[in-house]
């Protein structure tokens, strides 16, 4: 147990540097420009499949926060892991989903990424490292230290990212989790996507201290980073898994983003918990996209033209996937037992309702 | 009377305890400025401030216990789960301190206090929010049960739980929300239902449907195709699971010989296990036919529409079971 | 064959399985360094050290979180829980997450790994520390449940689970730890047992006694009170809960006619419940009286001594219940 | 939410101040000695009478401990709450319970202070304050926090001083009380009985920092004390309650101390994991009885024969519980069906296991 002084100094919390644009390309600027605007694409037709039923149970959209999957998870290799809540069609795209199975997942097909047995909140790409889509707020963060824990015991190189809501950080297994990710030094990115609202209610009003501090009990170090920038989000997230990657152990990240859309399907953009006016200067100056489309176009390394041409392939492929979606089979009533058990024993009864022995 | 709704019901049940007793509180997510995920606090906040109506951090053993707290130092809580799926993370301190403490203490401490939300599927919600949570409460003794079915019951039943001096469980369904039914008007005098009293709703003679919470309108369902079928089902309410009314349980098996028992939630030791067990223990010579039992399909719940119409239990299903103890077909 | 006691079986399947497959590692409270708060894991860190038999924090829904996290990416984890009692705090992660994921992802990723550690009462740990925990798990699809009675049973039953490709809870008893049994020689080769099989302990044929886990003792001791009296008792241990030998249970009652129920947890939507409604279901006409159960008092455990002995069940109690199955006195 | 920068200076844990002797009367100086000689032969006699099997069950001794029950319980007033965990005997009696019914709920008599239903575990006495005796490690706290909610709610001017131990700072539930605690400013001293061990494992290896920092990063003030020295601890302790009293809001604090016993009656006290030095050591040098007697020694506020007849006084008030509790009635066995319920209902049925039905 190291001296409490010491110890402090290691955990005050550090600010993501500024990132000068020469850091990337022209292509991968555009390249990150296009990425967020067909997240926000594909969230637009997931809200108009839902409106018209195409959709049903919870649906979360990204909208507003699409620079936090694309810069949390572009600087990761495939065989990394991520996980998240269930606010995660986006991620799941970030990490190498595909976007038809995602959309027919949605849509409750059975080609969609879970076979549609798990809708908007459980989106799974195990291939690609995407570890889903979890509904319990807080339930993911114990996953990840448990994928951590794996990866530093196979003594490979990977590192798993961990999202979360704001709200999530109050929970009790964020504190058990995140206190075994540093006793044992695992290689877990614990991301908080800080919108600064869990439902309608402001992280403010369920928390005496800012989301960025309350790692400092439990000796993981912690960031924050104004995420609605890309480029700075992901210059500095290359950096922070390169060190992870090296041994650094678990690092806290506050990821101050801002929700354009309704918590979910049926909760009001604004007027019941903030104003309208907030919701409105917070699109203006801080959409992910626009501070990206601005600061390129003032470097002169985008023009109309291109922006316009960018957002057409951005919708095309956000309707290219629905329309994939559409087309696919319903899954066939004889998955309802499959996938309950991943070993049917020999012997003994595992369903107890009967319907398994049915005769009709 | 008046007709209102489920979700009026138990804000009027609230409300009018909240005025009786200064000690009863309500603590939940959404709760206060939100007026509650499903509205059913709605004008509290207003009405009786942000002392007793209180918002809390997503931290459902932390609030639960606290809410256990306050009923050891005097207070009345009401903690609402925004879902009762969502309790499972505060099942500890539900039975290990609220169902315990009396007896522990030898007597001098309990929680007399209730613990509220939805139970059950609504729509397409998928595994993780769909659990129908009985079993996990009414497992334990020293915990109390309710499972309220229509506008009326969700009032008066509340009142009664938030007046006991025990943990009371009371699950409510998010699909009963906007269901409307007659309930007495306030003026008409406190309307308080008391716990343990089972309600047959609707009288037959040939078969026994009994039931609880929202699968008593599937039941209902079922009896009516019976009806044109000519058979004549009891439908029976428990209202309550613990306390359990078994005499009416055993009144209506006397009278019908037959029985089957529908829940929305899993069969193996679900609670319609326990009512069978109780059946044939109590009954046994009066019985006809082997009590069966329609539940959830045993199997996570799942996303996609028709497989979670598959899976939850239907009037079909009641019809098929009722046709089989009636050894009909 | 060798006598070994539960706990050096147990002990003994962990190393061998840990031994076979790098992949599986054991956590929990004092599991490494101290061995084990009731050396079931004797010798293990040393064998395998730090980094596959680890001590965690006191953290059950962290660190059964961990191993389910650990398990979907590619781990055997075995997790001890000092005792199930304390394992309410981490129901979320055991029911939400590892009975769910598999199906949740259209099976993509599972949980396969096993919980493990000891159920029920031990002697006077009062009521927080002395709950059967078998309802809370197995009443979830996607889980599965075992409970060996005995050392050999304990050694075949825990190398299944490990090996099985689900979520396994597996539930011990604190006092069955120092039993001696039979238990085949290591270089005899692999002693598995299948999941799903239940044991017939003892033949009889005018009763049937039907148990699980540490309740297997007290069936047989039952079952020599009873023989004295004449009447001969099958006593038959199901070993697992899920799967459920449903043949054998149906076996032994198409034989004796009469059944009784055996368990150490509380009746209400007790395993006992489950079991009888099963039986009544699919042995109706084979039954000459009700299925009785004898579970522990329906009340918390109370510490002293005369109070915890009248709570739980015990050998007088079975015999009683099988004499009145049988109509005698 | 208030600036990161001056929350941290709010935050940084404090140390409790030296304080000399004169502070406290010499009867007062007496009292505490007499009072912590009288816990530890309380103690003794416990575990004598479970040595002979007249308790049973788990047994968790405070011996080594003494100082942090009587100087954070001695400042307080009856009507404020005391709750614990399952190492409570001492708790209990410095709250003001009575030492027979004590040691006859450890006989499981029907005196007893839970009529022999609760045992070691879970002593209460509600009249006094004495909230009980917990046994899920961690599950007292929240429920520390719902007295404090219904202090402020009653716009009272109590406190509730709630213990744990080290090993507790790292469930959940802890987090998920203080951070409540601090939003809402309840009235709560959550004290942490540092004995730097949970049953078998050190503090250090189940956590990257120093108990006293867990309060970081939940906006609750922390505070250290060197709770083998009664003198400091009860002064400071008297400081803070009146501070909190006057509204200060929820406190931490790290009470470093040292346990002399094995963890519960099965475990050794040394050899396995701490040395007999160890052990030996503190015994010698932190003994709470020790320091104090030296002190007054040295101030000749005490003389042998003062000290001698203090522990004869102990040790007779100990021997009358005993003696006490030795002569109570078991509860008799229709007790098991009472305070199950609070309220048998007028109408269904309770209990299902057929026993209240029985006719023999
Ligand atoms: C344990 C639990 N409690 C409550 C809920 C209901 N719920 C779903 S999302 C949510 C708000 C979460 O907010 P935050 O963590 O900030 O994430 P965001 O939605 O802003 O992305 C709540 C209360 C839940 N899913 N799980
Ligand atoms: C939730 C839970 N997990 C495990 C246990 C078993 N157990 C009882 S005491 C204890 C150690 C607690 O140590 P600490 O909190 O430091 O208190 P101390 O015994 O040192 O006073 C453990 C693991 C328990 N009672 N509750
Ligand atoms: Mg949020
Ligand atoms: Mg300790």
């Amino acid at each position: 147990m190291a001296e409490t002084a010491e110890q402090d100094q290691i955990m005050e919390p550090q600010e993501a540097p500024q990132v000068e644009l020469d850091r990337y390309s022209k292509e991968e600027l555009h390249r990150f420009l296009g990425e967020m605007l067909f997240y926000r694409r594909f969230e637009e037709k997931a809200e108009e499949a839902y409106a018209i039923g195409k959709i049903g149970g919870f649906c979360h959209l990204h909208i507003g926060q699409e620079a936090v999957a694309l810069g949390m998870i572009g600087p990761l290799r495939e065989d990394d892991y991520v996980i998240t809540a269930y606010r995660d069609h986006t991620q799941g795209l970030a990490k190498g989903a595909d976007p038809g199975a995602v959309m027919a997942e949605l849509y409750g097909r059975d080609t969609g990424t879970s076979r549609g047995k798990g809708g908007s909140m459980h989106i799974f790409d195990v291939e690609k490292g995407f570890m889903g889509g979890h509904g319990i707020v807080g339930a993911q963060v114990p996953l990840a230290a448990g994928m951590g824990f794996a990866i530093r015991y196979r003594e490979e190189d990977r590192v798993c990212v961990c999202f979360m809501g704001d709200a999530a950080v109050n929970q009790g297994a964020f504190h058990e989790a995140l206190n075994m990710a540093a006793i044992w030094k695992l290689p877990v990115i614990f991301v908080v996507e800080n919108n600064e609202y869990g439902m309608g209610t402001a992280f403010s009003r369920v928390s005496a201290l800012p989301v960025v501090d309350r790692a400092r009990g439990l000796g993981v170090r912690a960031h924050h980073v104004d995420a609605q920038d890309i480029v700075r989000t992901h210059a500095f997230m290359e950096d922070l898994v390169e060190e992870v990657r090296g041994g650094a152990g678990p690092q806290y990240v506050d990821a101050r983003t801002y929700r354009f859309k309704g918590h979910s399907m049926s909760d009001p953009v604004s007027g019941t918990y903030r104003s309208t006016e907030e919701v409105e200067s917070r699109k203006k100056e801080q959409d992910p996209i626009g501070v990206l489309r601005d600061r390129l176009m003032e470097a002169e390394l985008l023009t109309e033209e291109e922006l316009e041409e960018l957002d057409k392939e951005a919708r095309a492929r956000a309707q290219e996937a629905a329309d994939w979606a559409e087309e696919q089979p319903d899954p066939d009533p004889s998955e309802l037992y499959t996938h309950v058990y991943a070993e049917e024993n020999e012997h003994g009864r595992l369903y107890f309702d009967g319907r398994d022995r049915e005769e009709d | 009377m008046a007709t209102i709704t489920y979700r009026e019901a138990l804000n009027q049940a609230l409300a009018e305890e909240m005025e009786r007793d200064d000690r009863v509180f309500l603590m939940g997510e959404e709760v206060a400025e939100y007026d509650g995920a499903y509205k059913v606090s709605k004008g509290l906040l207003e009405r009786f401030g942000d002392r007793r109506v209180v918002d809390s951090p997503i931290a459902e053993l932390g609030f639960a216990g606290l809410g256990v707290g306050a009923a050891m130092a005097g207070l009345r809580p009401v903690i609402e789960f925004m879902t009762f799926n969502f309790s499972i993370l505060a099942l500890d301190q539900v039975l290990n301190s609220a169902a315990k403490l009396l007896y522990m203490s030898g007597g001098q401490v309990g929680a007399p206090m209730v613990f509220r939300g939805p139970t059950g599927a609504a729509l397409q919600l998928s595994a993780q929010h769909s659990q129908a949570c009985e079993v996990w409460y009414v497992h334990a003794p020293g915990m109390k049960l309710v499972t309220p079915a229509t506008p009326a019951d969700a009032k008066g039943l509340l009142k009664a739980s938030i007046r006991d001096e025990d943990p009371v469980a009371f699950m409510e369904g998010e699909l009963l929300y906007n269901l409307k039914g007659e309930v007495p008007d306030p003026d008409e005098g406190d309307f308080v239902i008391p716990l343990g009293v089972a309600d047959l709703k609707r009288k037959g003679s040939d078969v026994s449907i009994i039931t609880h919470g929202k699968m008593v309108h599937v039941a209902l369902q079922a009896a009516k195709k019976l009806e044109k079928d000519g058979i004549e089902a009891d439908v029976l309410d428990l209202r309550s699971l613990r306390p359990l009314d078994v005499e009416a349980i055993l009144r209506t098996v006397h009278k019908t010989n037959r029985a089957v028992y529908l829940e929305e939630g899993w069969p193996y030791a679900g609670v319609g296990a326990q009512i069978v067990a109780t059946i044939q223990e109590e009954a046994f010579d009066w019985l006809d036919a082997p009590v069966l039992r329609v539940t959830q399909a045993d199997v996570p719940m799942p996303y996609t529409k028709k497989l979670e119409q598959q899976a939850k239990p239907d009037a079909a299903r009641v019809v098929r079971a009722c046709n089989r103890v009636l050894y009909r077909n």
